[in-house]
């Protein structure tokens, strides 16, 4: 455990020698990346093991003085780390390996790699920061690991549109954490977890300010998991790779924002408007993306649509007080969704195509590829005995146990959404009509289905660590030793598991009537409701919104100093040289060539001279 | 006086005036017998020489007891040598350009006369620095005049030559009557025409109506003698007769000339109206010299102005340079405001490096002149590529002159900052003029480089340098570095030799 | 101030000198102009003999009346004119500018001399005058006095250099 | 001692001064403006032969003063008029208004 | 005292590549390239040199000389030990920070400069001349030392902006001329009242005299004065900072020069600016720099944002960096403003760390430019394709200059902003928006560039070749050295930080 800051390195390795000798290795640089995070997964392991017996441990070393002030970076494992380190390098692992076979042929293959050991060691190393700044370093690495590779293909303009946007729209809410970070060091003198808490704890802080210092961190957490307002890139972001978006925007970089609120619970916690504001954006991203999730034809966009809504359950989980039910399904989702994503990757890589109007009849081509992806669908969908349904479950029993009885509600409309949705993708691109210029479809490689054959094992058993029926395991050792936490396992009625059945089930019913049994019309809404329908399609305008308003005030604004530039800054430089000019061209009008002008002036200078002379220090 | 009294009277120290006074003889005598056909050039050396024996002497000189011949009406003290020095140093240098001058306008003609007209123009120069008396100075100031009236318009067949004259002297005598009416009112309340006779009259004077009228003739001698510096408001007819005049003469107005000036109008705004006492609120007098500061600082602001302002718009080099010597006089007369015990220093040293740099660049506008026989600043287009010498040479000149730090010209403006603010009553305002108006004057300074430098050239031929031309560029422009890299050379041999002209009024 | 005959001797040759400036700046014909400021010159040297300064007086006939004024009549010879010296155009501006100019310098100085006197002191002036200014000229003044005929000189060979004909070609225009 | 006042006399020298200067200034006839300098430096002699006599300290200085300039001023006259004759023969004029080729 | 003369070897070795490049045959243009190029090794070597001894222990002191330079007013000025100027060279931390980025970036310029087409010679000259100028800047000792330097940076530029630069470049080089020029002049004024009235132009003298009561001084100084002065002294740094609205010259600069010499200039010359307000304006005026403060940061905030909006809106990719290096400067100001550990310390990382940056950016700048001969926006795209390396080199550039953690920048613009978010933490909510607008607006262009569909015309261009190799592997290095391990940078300056803030504190 001592030597766990080597975790990170390993993929770091990776990247740095991918970019120096990857144009030689081809395609072989997907063995250096393969290796290295299989380094890192197994060192991972023995870690989380380790540390399931021994404390935490944390180790640091001064970075940078600044006169008295000493910051310091280092490495901590405690409980969330070290099951972060393994969700990271686990979810990483399987798709490096899955990404040899999905980038086969691609002419940029080690770059590719290159850019994902780069991401891992981010995010690897975001996990195991001590402190808040180290946290922001590698939160920002992994940003532009994430920008580069969802403009890997960069001669695409929408690729370079949505790169482009993934990073901004990320920095904003990465300034809100940064403006929050040095507040709260101001506040407390340290950008240590353990010495912010123990400030909290003692109340060093007022109220006002752990509201606005957890409010303004939030922010970060919303521009990194894509929760409402900030939700667009997300989306967008499916540009990227497949793999890519399993790995960074289904499993672990989008989960970074939920990983910092959980680790900064304390500070959180000690703050009801923080929570509640947590709760609030959790729960209405939640049902949001999940009502645009329902009307998407995209394969990738729909999965990103859950993933928003997904990360919005984790928030709401967190906002509620619910610390391992947030975190738990932070583990499960990081399986089942980046499953479902290599698998929705496995079925672009046969189809060439990521719209879903024109699959179908899938399940008989793609016979190993159609039951993972059924796996991941009944896992997210919350059907019972499957990861997700404990996970929900316990978010459901958190926001209930809380007294958010309306985002409880909220978050139930939106499990239901969420089983339709995705049964409703299931069912377009595997059941039904094959289409006629279907041809060539085969299953993927083994290198890629392998991957998803794991995934889909944790898919279903991960939820068996933390359940009300075999014991809450995985919540008493997250909450082992730290009462600020909370407990380890909130009870709550009974009934709440029933209601998620059965709103899953329903959602299944749903779907299956609609999309597979073709019962219901699939136009029902939107020949209903077309306006309803369509704002939902749309995705309630939000991009058009920020167009009009962001990016439009910005370019006002711009232009407006460009105004000031011109007129007014360079405007001023004109006129003092043209009044010197000016100056000039009547001084030579004056020298007009007569000698007794000279003369005149001459002398009339002298007069005047001697009459002031004569009117102020004469005598008399 | 019978001859013993003559010869009690140490005439040594007049040993560079009387070889000065011996060239002029021997010149014109020579001129009138040498046959018609002979090349004058021969003549230019022999003046070149004299002024060089003059200097010489000078050299040995320094170092001897402030020595005063009939009342004071020569007198050698440390003030006198350190501005001969200077004026022989340039009087030197623009002999070398004169000898090289080819101008096919009448002056060809003359050449011979030319040379000792000179040399007597030099000779009032040198009487200028060396009086300490009015009737002397004064007409040392006339010697110096009516040569230079007859050097500017000697180019006879040229009418901006004749026109540059008539301006000259028509001016010029305007302002030597204005001069001389100051004076006159001077002599009149002090009754003496000896320096130091009317310091220590005026040292007692209480009449403010004498002190009132002593006002009024320091402006008159003041305006009069700013007709020889070129300094507003006696400044307009600078440019016409620059231009109008041979190179060399319009090179001798603006550096010899312009020194002169300094050196007299130093002499009598000293001597005489450092000692009238006005009256202040406080009871406590001060010196006129003192009370006029704020005029003479207008006086000084607008020259600079005006100045560099008019600089900007012009085309001919010759012209351009004018106005650039009229805000070098605006610029020494700061020094001359500012009345700190570092004034002399400063104006020394400025005049000093003022003469190299000066003197250097109209060498160097003297040969493209005459190459293209045209005066228009075009001509200097691409003198990199012609003459990579000259254009470096020229662009030293120019950075002096522009007063940017490795050249003399920047120490001397250090010099008179230092004067104009260390004083209790500092001349911000002033010193602020000096420094925009100085960044002005890069305008058209880096004009010309801009012409050199960056414009091509019209033509690829090279240009050959006469040898005395070439002696004169490399002189000054050795000088103007080394003065701006160690100045101490010059700062420390001031300070040894002169003592801070503590025998100004001894 | 008594009516004593330097005073009437003052006042008429200050009149005459005054009226003699006043006709140079109002005739119109350049002789006539040359010839009222002989007038002036003349009255002038009368005033120099009431200041004690026959010497001066003499010179001042000799240079100004005579020297200075012939050779002003040989230069208006020499140069061709255009009949009447018409007023300059255009100038009128400068001229009252100039004019304002005048009025405040003369009051200026004016203001500081008009009742200027100093304690008389006896002085012997008007005794041996000429050996007076001799004596002064050869022994005081001798330097300046020697360099005033440098001046000269180089006047000579200026003015002779200058108005001398060429025999070759006539000035090129430029 | 005298019935002429010292003011008297520099009265007369400062109105002939300023008409020699008025008329240096606006004459346009180039003899006629060297002239008027010639008067300009005629009051200047005034004044020192005034002060030679009636001044703070009378004695013989003034007049010597005087007729060095009176020296100067024929010299400068000389000059002038053979400047003058230099540029009518390439210009055929001695209107002073008309010599401005030079300006700006 | 084995160091004697280590600084004036180090400032001046350039000078002998300028002697033999004066020998080279003008033509032999491989030749005097490389000839360039070693002559700025020596200053490289002798500076890592000062370091790699610094941090292994040896005092900075022993690296000061001083010689009797120059003394004005005389011997009694001499005796009372005023008016005195030394030639004194030194560093503390902080300018051997400096000295080692000027090193570094000369000579990664001079090979950048193997682009240049035409008359090498003189160009190589000129830049060389402006190494020493940069280098002695930094070691001056004394102020007017450092006003000689400092000029002598501005000649050179002048030149090499206005023969070697693009379309516009003369009026560039005017732009540059009159800006500067004017900063200086007022520089100059700062400084010469500071001598003139103290006596003294040593910095640390001056900054125990002004921070004393009742000290020696020739003139006294009132608060008010040191007040003006100051802000006077932020004028003509904030010209060359440039501070809003000063900054119109730098952007023709940034547009008009060759990209070698931007690289220069905007990783060294800008840094002038922030080392003069630092040392100067916080080192002599302590208490009136911190009532200044206020206005400081909010300067550096507008600096920040009206960059960045402008950088946002340009279509030139050099008229981007421009801007941008205009909302980098006022991180510099912000972190003055806040006046505390952090913000001074990240005020001078950024200092290095932009001047690392941007010398990379410019150098990309030069070779897209030597391949496409367009750096408008519009005309490019898909770069990444034909020139893959370049591409990510300037991505990674980019990626440095907004703040990207890792990186030199971020580790400045972090620690300016813990500086300012203690003090004034509204205004620093407000400087935070410009953080997002960095990226917006680089990413804009960059992206324009190097994404997106690849233009026809340029997809055969070569990528990264041969010596280009050696700017962007050193400069990318330093920038991610600096990022992980900012001890290499903090720990010199930790003496320098203490002094000043001993001066604010005290």
């Amino acid at each position: 455990m001592e030597n766990a800051w080597l975790i990170p390195l390993f993929p770091l390795v990776s990247f740095l020698f991918l970019l120096l000798f990857g144009k030689r290795l081809k395609e072989a640089s997907a063995f250096v990346g393969i290796l290295a995070t299989l380094a890192s997964l197994v060192y991972s392991i023995l870690v989380l093991l380790e540390r399931l017996e021994s404390p935490t441990h944390k180790a640091e070393a001064v970075w940078l003085t600044i006169g008295n002030l000493e910051l310091t970076a280092g490495f901590e494992v405690n409980q969330l780390n070290a099951l972060m380190l393994v969700i990271v390098s686990l979810v990483s692992f399987l798709v490096h390996t899955y990404s040899k076979g999905y980038m086969h042929g691609d002419e940029r293959f080690p770059v590719f790699y290159a850019y994902l050991g780069l991401f891992t060691f981010a995010m690897l190393g975001l996990v195991i920061s001590p402190n808040l700044l180290q946290t922001y370093i590698f939160w920002e690495l992994v940003g532009v690991g994430s920008f580069l590779l969802i403009g890997f293909y960069f001669y695409k303009e929408s690729a370079k549109a949505a790169a482009k946007k993934a990073f901004i729209m990320t920095r904003i809410g990465d300034v809100g954490l940064l403006i929050g970070m040095i507040l709260l060091f101001w506040q407390t003198g340290s950008f240590e977890y353990d010495e912010i808490f123990a400030a909290v704890e003692e109340g060093a802080i007022s109220g006002t300010m752990i509201t606005l210092t957890a409010i303004l961190i939030f922010i970060g957490a919303v521009g990194k998991s894509g929760q409402f307002p900030l939700h667009t890139w997300l989306p967008d972001a499916m540009e990227g790779p497949t793999p890519v978006s399993a790995l960074i925007h289904a499993a672990t970089m989008v989960a970074a924002g939920v990983y910092l609120v959980a680790s900064l619970f304390p500070l959180f916690n000690a703050s009801e408007t923080a929570m509640l504001t947590v709760a609030i954006i959790g729960a209405f991203t939640a049902i949001f993306a999940a009502s645009i999730g329902l009307v998407q034809n995209d394969i990738k966009r729909v999965l990103a649509y859950s993933t928003v809504s997904q990360l919005g359950y984790m928030m709401l989980a967190l906002g509620s007080a619910g610390y391992v039910a947030g975190v738990f399904h932070l583990m499960t989702h990081a399986f089942f969704k980046a499953l479902l994503f290599l698998a929705a990757g496995s079925v672009i890589h046969a189809v060439h195509t990521q719209d879903i109007e024109k699959m179908g009849g899938l399940w008989k081509k793609l016979t190993f590829t159609g039951p993972l992806f059924l796996i991941g669908t009944l896992a997210i969908s919350g059907v019972p005995l499957f990861s997700g349904f404990f996970s929900k479950d316990e978010i459901l029993i958190a926001a209930w146990a809380h007294g958010n009885y309306g985002l409880f509600w909220l978050a139930v409309i939106a499990a239901f959404f969420t089983a339709f949705y995705m049964f409703r993708l299931f069912f377009m691109v595997f059941t039904g009509e094959a289409r006629s210029e279907m041809k060539n479809v085969h299953e993927s490689p083994s290198v890629m289905t392998l991957p998803m054959l794991v995934l889909a094992v944790l898919a279903v058993v991960a939820g068996y660590v933390n359940t009300p029926w075999f014991g809450a395991f995985l919540g008493d050792w997250l909450v082992e030793g730290n009462e600020a936490l909370g407990h380890g396992h909130i009870a709550g009625p009974g009934w709440i598991m029933i209601v998620a059945t059965a709103v899953s089930l329903l959602g299944i019913l749903l779907a299956w009537m609609m999309y597979s049994k073709n019962s219901i019309s699939r136009d029902w809404l939107s020949s209903r409701a077309p306006i309803a329908y369509g704002v939902v399609k749309n995705k309630y305008y939000i991009d058009e919104i920020y167009n009009q308003s962001v990016v439009f005030a910005t370019k006002a604004i711009s232009l407006f100093l460009r105004f000031i530039e011109l007129f007014v800054v360079e405007g001023l430089v004109k006129l003092t040289t043209a009044t010197v000019q000016a100056l000039g061209k009547t001084g030579a009008k004056i020298q007009n060539g007569q000698v007794q002008t000279y003369g005149t002036i001459a002398f009339v200078g002298l007069a005047v001279l001697m009459v002031i002379y004569a009117l102020t220090g004469g005598y008399l | 006086m019978d001859l013993e009294t003559l010869l009690s009277f140490d005439w040594g120290t007049m040993t560079p005036e009387f070889i000065i006074l011996g060239f002029i003889a021997i010149l014109s005598v020579a001129d009138l017998f040498m046959p018609k056909h002979v090349d004058r050039k021969i003549l230019g050396w022999v003046g070149f020489a004299g002024v060089v024996l003059a200097l010489a002497s000078l050299v040995s000189l320094i170092g001897t007891d402030t020595t005063s011949i009939l009342y004071d009406t020569f007198r050698l003290d440390s003030f006198a040598i350190a501005f001969k020095l200077i004026l022989l140093l340039g009087a030197a240098l623009v002999m070398l350009l004169a000898i090289d001058y080819k101008h096919n306008d009448g002056l060809e003609d003359n050449k011979g006369e030319f040379f000792y007209l000179f040399l007597s123009a030099v000779l009032g120069t040198m009487f200028m620095a060396s009086s300490g008396d009015l009737i002397t100075l004064f007409v040392g100031l006339e010697l110096l005049s009516i040569p230079s009236y007859i050097l500017a318009g000697m180019r006879k067949r040229n009418m901006k030559s004749n026109e540059s004259a008539m301006k000259y002297v028509l001016n010029g005598g305007i302002s030597s009557a204005i001069t001389l009416f100051g004076m006159s009112y001077v002599f009149g309340i002090a009754g003496t025409t000896n320096l130091k006779g009317i310091a220590t009259v005026f040292g007692g004077l209480t009449d403010p109506q004498h002190i009132y009228i002593l006002g009024l003739a320091f402006f008159m001698i003041f305006v009069g003698l700013s007709f020889k510096l070129a300094s507003a408001p006696f400044h307009m007819w600078a440019p016409d007769v620059y231009e109008g005049a041979p190179t060399p003469v319009t090179a001798f107005l603006g550096a010899v000339s312009k020194t002169a000036g300094f050196v007299i109008i130093l002499r009598i705004l000293l001597s005489i109206f450092g000692y009238v006492p006005v009256a202040q609120e406080d009871g406590q007098p001060i010196p006129l010299l003192f009370a006029m500061q704020d005029y003479i600082a207008f006086l000084a602001g607008a020259t600079m102005i005006i100045g560099n302002v008019i600089a900007l718009r012009q085309r001919n080099i010759k012209r351009l340079f004018a106005y650039s010597s009229i805000a070098h006089a605006g610029y020494i007369l700061v020094a001359l405001t500012a009345m700190s015990f570092i004034t002399f220093d400063a104006i020394w040293f400025y005049l000093l490096a003022y003469v190299l740099m000066n003197l250097g660049a109209f060498a160097i506008i003297q040969v493209i002149t005459m190459k293209n026989g045209s005066e228009d600043i075009s001509h200097f287009a691409g003198l990199y590529r012609r003459s990579p010498l000259l254009a470096v040479g020229m662009g030293i000149f120019i950075l002096s002159l522009a007063g940017i730090p490795g050249t003399a010209g920047f120490i001397g403006k250090l010099n008179i900052f230092m004067g104009a603010l260390m004083v209790d009553q500092a001349h911000y305002v002033l010193v602020s003029i000096m420094i925009a108006t100085t960044v002005v004057s890069y305008f058209y300074y880096f004009g010309i480089m801009t012409q050199m430098f960056f414009r091509p050239a019209s033509s690829e031929e090279k240009i050959q340098l006469p040898m005395g031309t070439l002696v004169v560029i490399l002189v000054t422009a050795v000088g103007t570095i080394l003065f701006g890299i160690m100045p101490n050379l010059a700062i420390d041999f001031l300070h040894t030799n002169f003592n801070q002209f503590m025998d100004f009024m001894r | 101030m008594t009516l004593t005959g330097e005073f009437f001797a003052f006042m008429s040759l200050a009149l005459v000198a005054v009226i003699g400036g006043v006709l140079l700046l109002n005739l119109t014909k350049v002789v006539h102009m040359v010839v009222a400021l002989v007038f002036t010159f003349v009255s002038i040297a009368g005033i120099y003999v009431l200041l004690s300064a026959e010497f001066l007086a003499v010179v001042q006939v000799m240079i100004y009346s005579g020297a200075i004024t012939i050779m002003m009549l040989f230069g208006i010879m020499l140069t061709r004119h255009h009949g009447d010296e018409a007023e300059p155009k255009g100038g009128t501006l400068r001229r009252l500018f100039l004019l304002v100019g005048v009025l405040g310098f003369g009051a200026a100085v004016y203001f500081g001399i008009y009742d200027l006197d100093f304690e008389a002191v006896p002085n012997t002036l008007h005794e041996n005058n000429t050996e007076q200014i001799g004596i002064s000229l050869f022994s005081h003044y001798i330097i300046p006095f020697e360099l005033t005929s440098v001046i000269l000189l180089a006047a000579l060979v200026g003015a002779i250099v200058l108005a001398r004909r060429d025999d070759e070609k006539e000035g090129d225009q430029e | 001692m005298s019935s002429v006042p010292v003011s008297a006399y520099l009265a007369l020298a400062l109105i002939l001064f300023c008409i020699g200067l008025y008329g240096a200034l606006t004459k346009k006839n180039t003899v006629i403006v060297l002239i008027s300098i010639e008067l300009m430096l005629n009051a200047v002699n005034i004044n020192l032969v005034t002060f030679s006599k009636y001044g703070a300290n009378p004695s013989i200085t003034g007049q010597v003063f005087a007729l060095f300039s009176i020296a100067v001023a024929a010299a400068e006259v000389a000059v002038g008029l053979a400047i003058l004759i230099s540029l009518y023969r390439n210009r055929r004029s001695v209107n002073i208004d008309e010599v401005n080729q030079l300006k700006n | 005292m084995e160091f004697n003369y280590f600084l004036s070897l180090l400032v001046f070795s350039p000078l002998l590549g300028i002697l033999l490049l004066a020998f080279m045959p003008k033509t032999n243009e491989s030749g005097i390239k490389m000839l360039g190029v070693l002559a700025t090794l020596p200053s490289l070597v002798l500076a890592l040199l000062a370091y790699f001894s610094y941090r292994g222990g040896s005092d900075l002191a022993n690296f000061s000389e001083k010689f009797r330079w120059i003394q004005f007013g005389g011997q009694g000025a001499e005796q009372s030990g005023m008016f005195t100027v030394n030639y004194e060279l030194g560093i503390d931390g902080f300018g051997l920070v400096m000295v080692v980025l000027t090193a570094v970036i000369a000579t990664l310029a001079a090979i950048a400069s193997f682009h240049i087409k035409k008359e090498w010679k003189g160009y190589y000259m000129l830049f060389l001349l402006l190494e020493i100028g940069m280098l002695g800047v930094f070691t001056a000792q004394n102020l007017i030392l450092f006003f000689l330097f400092f000029e002598i940076t501005l000649i050179p530029m002048f030149f090499l902006i206005g023969k070697w630069g693009y379309y516009e470049k003369e009026k560039a080089a005017y732009s540059f001329l009159i800006y500067n020029g004017l900063g200086s002049a007022v520089l100059l004024i700062v400084i010469m009242v500071l001598f003139s009235r103290t006596g003294t132009s040593n910095i640390d003298m001056l900054r125990v005299i002004l921070n004393t009561e009742n000290a020696p001084m020739f003139a006294p100084i009132s608060e008010s004065l040191k007040m003006g002065l100051l802000v006077a002294l932020l004028v003509a740094f904030g010209v060359k900072l440039p501070i809003f609205p000063l900054h119109s010259w730098m952007l023709r600069v940034h547009v008009e020069a060759p990209p070698s010499i931007v690289m220069i200039h905007s990783g060294i010359l800008l840094k002038i600016g922030a080392f003069g307000l630092i040392r100067f304006g916080m080192g002599i005026f302590p208490e009136q720099f911190a009532d200044l403060a206020v206005l400081l940061a909010v300067l550096g905030v507008i600096n920040l944002l009206y960059g960045a909006f402008l950088a946002f809106i340009q279509t030139d990719f050099k008229m981007v960096l421009a801007y941008s290096s205009i909302s980098h400067m006022g991180i510099v100001l912000i972190g003055l403003g806040a006046l505390n550990e952090a913000g001074i310390q990240g005020a001078i990382f950024q200092v290095v760390s932009h001047g690392l940056i941007s010398a990379l950016l410019f150098f990309l700048v030069g070779v897209l430019y030597e391949r496409t001969h367009t750096t408008t926006l519009a005309n490019l795209g898909g770069m990444a394709k034909g020139m893959p390396l370049a591409s990510g080199f300037l991505l990674a550039g980019a990626m440095a200059s907004l703040g990207l953690p890792g990186m030199s920048g971020f580790v400045s613009e972090f620690m300016a902003f813990l500086g300012l978010f203690e003090e004034m933490p509204v205004l620093a909510a407000v400087g935070a928006l410009g953080i997002i607008m960095t990226a917006v607006y680089l990413l804009r262009a960059v992206l324009a560039i190097t994404y997106g569909k690849a233009e026809r015309e340029f997809v055969g261009v070569s990528d990264i070749r041969s010596f280009e190799w050696a700017p962007v592997l050193v400069l990318i290095g330093l920038i991610v050295l600096i990022g992980v391990y900012p001890a290499v940078l903090s720990e010199p300056l930790q003496a320098t930080l203490e002094t000043i803030l001993m001066g604010i504190g005290g």
